[in-house]
């Protein structure tokens, strides 16, 4: 700290970044202001200063100008303070005598007045060489990183990030809320545009899961409470009853035979409702673990106490059902988390005129995947709610997407797996079918080879969003089908269109608590409700809160090979900060001075962290430095301004403030 | 054979038309359009334009003003506001549509004797003199400035009105027309 | 008032909504006015009401506070607490005749580019229309006020009437028979 | 509840039948309706067309008038009305342009339009302010047995109704079911009637009228129910151009008010049912009534 003694010899740069701040702010006029104030014994400008030149620029003068503060106005400190701090440290100072102003995004970006532009930067840099004179010398703190990882959902994108941490050594604790891990996927006949059957490539990765040694995988569960911070998280896991001891359980499905509803008489949310289960069931044959569930809705004992329960007799001396199951949690620890909470897809019922739940021929495109499937509720035969084997089918993309009054975003997955439900339907049934587009978006490797090879099979495309879908006939060819009211753009006529069955491409949303789990995991989301990735192209899976990733549809729609990319990339992210073993943390923290300190302990309940204490000995407040997270909350409201926080202190902000003003 | 050149030329458009329609209260949107249909789809009198709703937005965006003007489209809507209630893009067609009425009976370019914008210019004097409707006279006077004969076709209507009680040729008027017509004239001033 | 005079604001931006948000803003090349300095912090709970009213006394004509939206503080309810000074600190800044628009908290979260242009531009047409506040000039005025009281105070205790002041006097009975 | 009555100058002329009967039932209600005092043509789809700022001007008039007058609740029963006196108070609040042109022509005659007055339509009036327990209690001759395609059409659903949901609208099911009738489900109850082109453009408007009446009698409805004068006079007064394009397609078409009457046991003379050129006949435990004969003109039931 010596150098608060020393004379000031404050360095600042000014950064071009090529035109994005040249352009509009006169960087020539900000160096030679800047170079005009007191202590300032240098000020120049550069064409880009996050460059090696440009850092060497920083090194060297510090060595040859004797510079014990350093200045640069760039652009935002969250993309690269780190690096001119670094910067800093390299060329032999305490990287935290440096200070950034921000004039790209928070200047050149958003004005176009070059001279208002070139005012406000000569106010923040004046501001900040202000500010830097009170800077002090501290250190950075490091934290251990516990080396468990929390992957939370089981759709393809956290089995994938949960396989490859498993392989990698780390134990990997998987958590999904629903009885089987596999989301959306597992209920896919087929993937495009290769038409691989979705069950084949998933179903070996979800039992690897079920039997890897390092992962330890929880279905029926959620994720209750997270506290900590990067490196050290404690999550409290529910396990909801499933009535079923997992670890007893073999699969053998004796029981669901044995059930006293001799036919499945409830509705299958597998098979999105064209099929029926038991009370008693297991979502699908390849589901992980394999292990039956009752469901307490529908299960007479759970109901009403009166059953015979033969169940529990075919269960015999297994004894795995236990219908006095409650609710348990367990606590565990983890150093970082990935969260793959996935998509749920748009409910058609919101587009009225496309007669989902009126008309019974009116079909989602997930309907179609189970209808379609081998597994499915049909045996992969295509036949309608009303019995029927359409001989003509409509696919109607957009619904529910690029629609002001639903969702104004691309759904991105929709037009290639309506030409793939296409495909199928049209193996399935030699239907004609007809696809009502807008624009066919295929911008992935063989997604418009695969479109030409549908126009090849004959598929007929009409561009124009349908107006609706009526069972009202014009024409003895209409009477008794649902027709399609649609402009053909590019013929410039409006046509009716009468099919056996129509297919709704429902777009993808948010998941309906979207905003709770991010709550809970102190993420951000986009005003729609995907979750915000710290950075759109620079960090993608990365979230504001350190340690914790985001993977797959819950950040927004993307397809499996997306998805399975970002997972394998957040994986790798928290396999650095575990395998780094620790994590640098910004040394912001608050301390309090207890010589000035009165005592009088209103801080104490303001701490979320409960990081403050009394010291009875000495009558005053203490700060735990390594549970203090640098909010600065204690700080701003000690009656007797006794707490300090680093980075931000009193002196430092005031003299930010004189300085913003200052110019005029 | 007649043949006719459809090519259009940059001197085709009248440039600037587009965005003066775009800055009427109610035809902001009209950028938005991603053409996508939909209008056409749910349009009940589609089935009779020359240009469906989708093109007639793409025409009025591009200047086409000559195009649109004397279309038939326009003059083919009733005002179901179908198309503004389902356009994905929020755009107000309906409002569009009468605008671009609007504009062809100040240019004159509607087709001669097509009875519609007839309707809305007899209607507009008969209110602006009255401050009401009357039905009969207003119908009576339609037909006799488009289609005289046509009255005649009508015989059975104007039959079942009489003998419901409904034929009446009375002249129907507010008391305080002259206060109408002030507020009109007002309006009027500096706009 | 000058014609081109235009208002100057002080910003606070918690680090990890609202700051972010305006990144976003710049990122999207969104434009708004250019009459807002901000003044990044980790959390809107780090506010110090002395922090608005240095900003102001110092020649600020408005002061923009802006976190996360309740329930979404990256601190768990430093936002919160801000909002509870900032209750406060409104009934003080309106006991000192500062009008109510010019000191604004929003709750802008990251992703929210177009509320930190809304908000901005917003406020600065607000306070362009309120004029400048004048804080240096008004605690001038004060400062005078009270030298000129505490002067005729203990000029009327000692009896003597200062000639000179005779016209102030006049202008300010009231004053000087305090 | 009052409400200031805007008839509109078709429920003065080619719907009379509508006010005819309205009044009556909003009477036995116990509705207290007061014409709004020399009130002015809505302005309509037909002035929109020529002058839009005119338009809102004829409209903020009524609105005006109302505000004046007590700030009753406006009770529009003809779409075109309901909806244009809507559009307006929604391009005054919205457009400052708008709302300049029309305080100039108010302030000319000393009139205001700043009150916000709410435009309502009887069918929001009957189910949300009177609601269906109270009219249920007053229907003594309920409508067993006559199947009724309850028909929207276009303007009062749409773009600004509040009351009821736009593309599957139900208060008039509601309230006929209430009544005692059978609702026929259709999927063109707020389609288009064709609105002025029945007149104008006779080939595009009859074909609008003829597939509402083909598709309702389809699907075995024994009358059309409407709220609106203009559908209604599309509907029942042009049933001979229909016949000469497509055949006979014969569906009497009344007004909801007018089957309000029926089930509340009001005499037929005060429900106007002489005015439709279909008629309508109903008795209870008849036969589901038919049109008694095609409506030549020799045959015209006065």
């Amino acid at each position: 700290m010596n150098s608060n003694r020393e004379e000031l010899r404050i360095g600042f740069y000014v950064c071009h970044c090529g035109h994005n701040i040249a352009a509009t702010v006169d960087c020539a006029e900000v160096a030679r202001y800047v170079g005009t104030l007191p202590h300032v014994a240098l000020s120049r400008e550069y064409k880009y200063m996050c460059s090696d030149p440009g850092q060497e620029l920083i090194q060297q003068d510090i060595r040859e100008h004797k510079l014990n503060r350093v200045v640069v106005a760039s652009c935002s400190p969250l993309l690269h303070e780190h690096t001119f701090r670094g910067a800093t440290e390299a060329g032999g100072l305490n990287p935290f005598y440096f200070h950034m102003v921000n004039i790209r995004e928070h200047n050149s970006w958003v004005h176009t007045d070059r001279k208002e532009a070139t005012e406000k930067a000569k106010a923040l840099a004046q501001a900040a060489i202000e500010r830097v004179a009170h800077h002090k010398a501290l250190e950075v703190k490091r934290v251990k990183i516990h080396a468990d990882v929390l992957v939370v959902g089981g759709g393809i994108a956290g089995i994938h990030a949960a396989m490859t941490m498993a392989n990698a050594g780390k134990k990997v604790y998987l958590v999904e809320r629903e009885p089987t891990i596999g989301g959306h996927m597992a209920k896919f006949d087929k993937t495009f545009p290769t038409l691989d059957c979705a069950a084949c490539i998933l179903t070996p990765k979800m039992s690897e899961v079920g039997n890897h040694p390092n992962i330890t995988l929880w279905t029926y569960s959620e994720v209750t409470k997270v506290d900590g911070y990067v490196g050290n998280y404690k999550v409290t896991v529910k396990h909801k009853p499933r009535y079923i001891v997992e670890d007893a359980c073999v699969g053998c499905m004796e029981c669901i035979d044995a059930c006293v509803y001799k036919t499945p008489k409830f509705e299958d949310e597998f098979n999105e409702g064209l099929g029926k289960r038991k009370p008693v069931f297991i979502p699908f044959p390849q589901a992980t673990p394999q292990v039956v569930i009752i469901d307490p809705e529908t299960c007479l004992n759970l109901k009403t106490g009166k059953c015979k329960k033969t169940c529990v007799e075919a269960c015999a001396d297994r004894m795995a059902i236990d219908f006095t199951q409650q609710e348990t949690f367990d606590e565990i620890e983890v150093g970082t988390m990935i969260v793959a909470t996935g998509f749920k897809t748009f409910d058609a019922k919101r587009v009225p005129a496309y007669g989902y739940g009126v008309y019974p021929n009116v079909y989602t495109a997930l309907e179609v995947e189970r209808l379609v499937n081998a597994s499915g509720p049909t045996g992969g035969e295509v036949i309608t709610r009303d019995g029927r084997h359409p001989k003509s089918i409509g696919i109607i993309h957009c619904v529910g997407s690029r629609d002001k009054k639903t969702n104004v975003w691309c759904s991105r997955v929709c037009c290639m797996y309506s030409m793939k439900l296409a495909l199928l339907l049209k193996e399935h049934t030699g239907a004609e079918i007809y696809n009502f587009y807008i624009d066919i978006r295929t911008p992935g490797k063989g997604y418009e080879e695969f479109y030409n090879k549908l126009l090849d099979e004959g598929v007929h495309f009409i561009r124009g969003r349908v107006g609706e879908v009526t069972d009202w006939a014009m024409t003895p060819e209409e009477e008794g089908k649902l027709t399609i009211r649609v402009e053909d753009t590019l013929a410039g006529y409006v046509r009716r269109i009468p099919v056996d069955m129509v297919v709704l491409a429902t777009g993808l949303e948010p998941q309906q608590d979207a905003q709770d789990v991010r709550r809970l995991f102190n993420l951000s989301c986009g005003g729609e409700g995907w979750f915000l990735e710290r950075h759109p192209k620079l960090a993608p899976v990365s979230t504001f809160t350190d340690g914790i990733f985001i993977a797959g549809g819950c950040q927004g729609p993307r397809d499996i090979p997306d998805t399975v990319a970002q997972a394998g990339a957040a994986a790798a992210e928290c396999l650095a900060l575990i395998d780094k073993g620790y994590v640098e943390q910004e040394p912001n923290t608050a301390f309090v001075l207890a010589e000035e300190c009165s005592g009088c302990k209103s801080c104490i309940p303001l701490c979320p962290y409960t990081a403050i204490a009394f010291d009875e000995s000495s009558k005053v407040a203490v700060i735990n430095e390594a549970l203090c997270k640098g909010c600065g909350t204690c700080v701003a409201s000690c009656p007797s301004g006794s707490i300090v926080q680093n980075l931000f202190e009193d002196d430092e902000v005031f003299s930010e403030i004189k300085g913003v003003l200052a110019y005029d | 054979m007649n043949i006719t050149r459809t090519i259009k030329y940059e001197a085709d458009r009248v440039k600037g038309f587009g965005d003066e329609v775009m800055k009427v209260p109610g035809c902001e949107k009209l950028k938005d359009c991603i053409q996508c249909g939909t209008c056409s789809g749910v349009c009940p009198l589609s089935v009779y334009m020359d240009y469906t709703p989708r093109q007639v937005m793409e025409l009025t965006r591009f200047d086409f003003k000559k195009e649109v003007l004397s279309s038939k489209t326009i003059w083919l809507c009733a005002s179901c506001y179908a198309c503004t209630c389902e356009c994905p893009r929020e755009i107000r067609i309906t409002d569009i549509m009468y605008e671009l009425k609007q504009r062809a009976i100040h240019e004159g370019v509607y087709p001669r004797k097509f009875p519609i914008p007839v309707l809305a210019q007899e209607f507009e004097k008969m209110v602006t003199a009255n401050g009401r409707i009357s039905e009969m006279p207003l119908v009576m006077k339609l037909f006799m400035k488009t289609d005289p004969l046509g009255a005649m076709g009508n015989w059975q209507m104007g039959l079942d009105l009489m003998k419901t009680g409904r034929f009446s040729l009375a002249s129907e008027k507010i008391n305080n027309r002259e206060q109408l017509a002030k507020m009109f004239a007002a309006a009027e001033e500096k706009a | 008032m000058t014609k081109d005079w235009k208002p100057r604001i002080v910003a606070f931006f918690c680090n990890w909504c609202t700051y972010t948000a305006a990144d976003l803003a710049g990122v999207s090349r969104l434009k708004y006015a250019s009459n807002v300095r901000v003044i990044r912090l980790m959390c809107s709970g780090r506010v110090d009401p002395q922090f608005i009213l240095e900003a102001l006394t110092h020649g600020a004509d408005g002061v923009l506070i802006g976190g996360c939206h309740p329930f979404d503080c990256h601190y768990v309810e430093g936002n919160y607490k801000m909002l509870r000074r900032f209750q406060l600190l409104k009934r003080l800044l309106a006991d000192m005749g500062i009008e109510d628009q010019r000191v604004r908290l929003e709750w802008i979260s990251a992703a929210e580019g177009d509320k930190v242009k809304r908000v901005i531009n917003d406020l600065t047409q607000q306070i362009q229309a309120l004029g400048p506040l004048g804080f240096p000039s008004k605690v001038a005025d004060w400062d005078r006020e009270m030298t000129e009281l505490e002067h005729h105070v203990t000029a009327t205790a000692a009896g003597v009437c200062a000639c000179g002041e005779s016209e102030m006097a006049a202008a300010k009975p009231e004053v000087a028979h305090v | 509840m009052k409400y200031s009555y805007f008839p509109g100058c078709s429920l003065k002329g080619l719907g009379r039948a509508y006010e005819e009967s309205l009044l009556p039932v909003m009477k036995h209600l116990g509705v207290d309706l007061q014409e709004l005092d020399d009130w002015n043509c809505c302005g309509a789809t037909a002035y929109m067309s020529v002058d839009e700022a005119k338009a809102c001007v004829l409209a903020s008039r009524n609105l005006a008038l109302a505000e004046r007058d007590g700030n009753h609740p406006i009770l529009a029963p003809c779409s075109a009305c309901y909806l244009v006196l809507n559009k307006t108070k929604h391009y005054l609040h919205q457009y400052p342009k708008m709302k300049a042109t029309v305080d100039r022509a108010l302030n000319a005659v000393g009139m205001k339009c700043e009150k916000d007055v709410p435009v309502r339509h009887p069918l929001d009036v009957l189910i949300n302010d009177i609601g269906l327990d109270a009219i249920k209690m007053k229907v003594t001759k309920p409508l067993q047995g006559l199947k009724v395609a309850p028909y929207y059409g276009c303007q009062i659903v749409r773009p600004y109704a509040t009351f009821d949901d736009q593309a599957n609208p139900t208060t008039m099911d509601r309230l006929l079911e209430a009544l005692g009738a059978t609702v026929i489900r259709w999927p063109l109850k707020t389609k288009c009637c064709g609105g002025s082109l029945t007149g104008t453009i006779p080939e595009a408007g009859i074909r609008m009228v003829y597939i509402l009446l083909n598709e309702a009698k389809k699907r075995g409805a024994d009358c059309l129910a409407t709220v609106c004068p203009l559908c209604q006079f599309n509907l029942d007064g042009y049933h001979s151009a229909v016949r000469r394009q497509y055949g006979d397609v014969l569906l009497p078409t009344v007004y909801f008010s007018q089957l309000m009457g029926l089930a509340f046991g009001l005499p037929d003379r005060d429900l106007a049912l002489n005015r439709a050129a279909i008629p309508f006949r109903w008795r209870p435990s008849s036969p589901p009534p038919a049109p008694a004969k095609p409506p030549a003109a020799k045959s015209v039931a006065a």
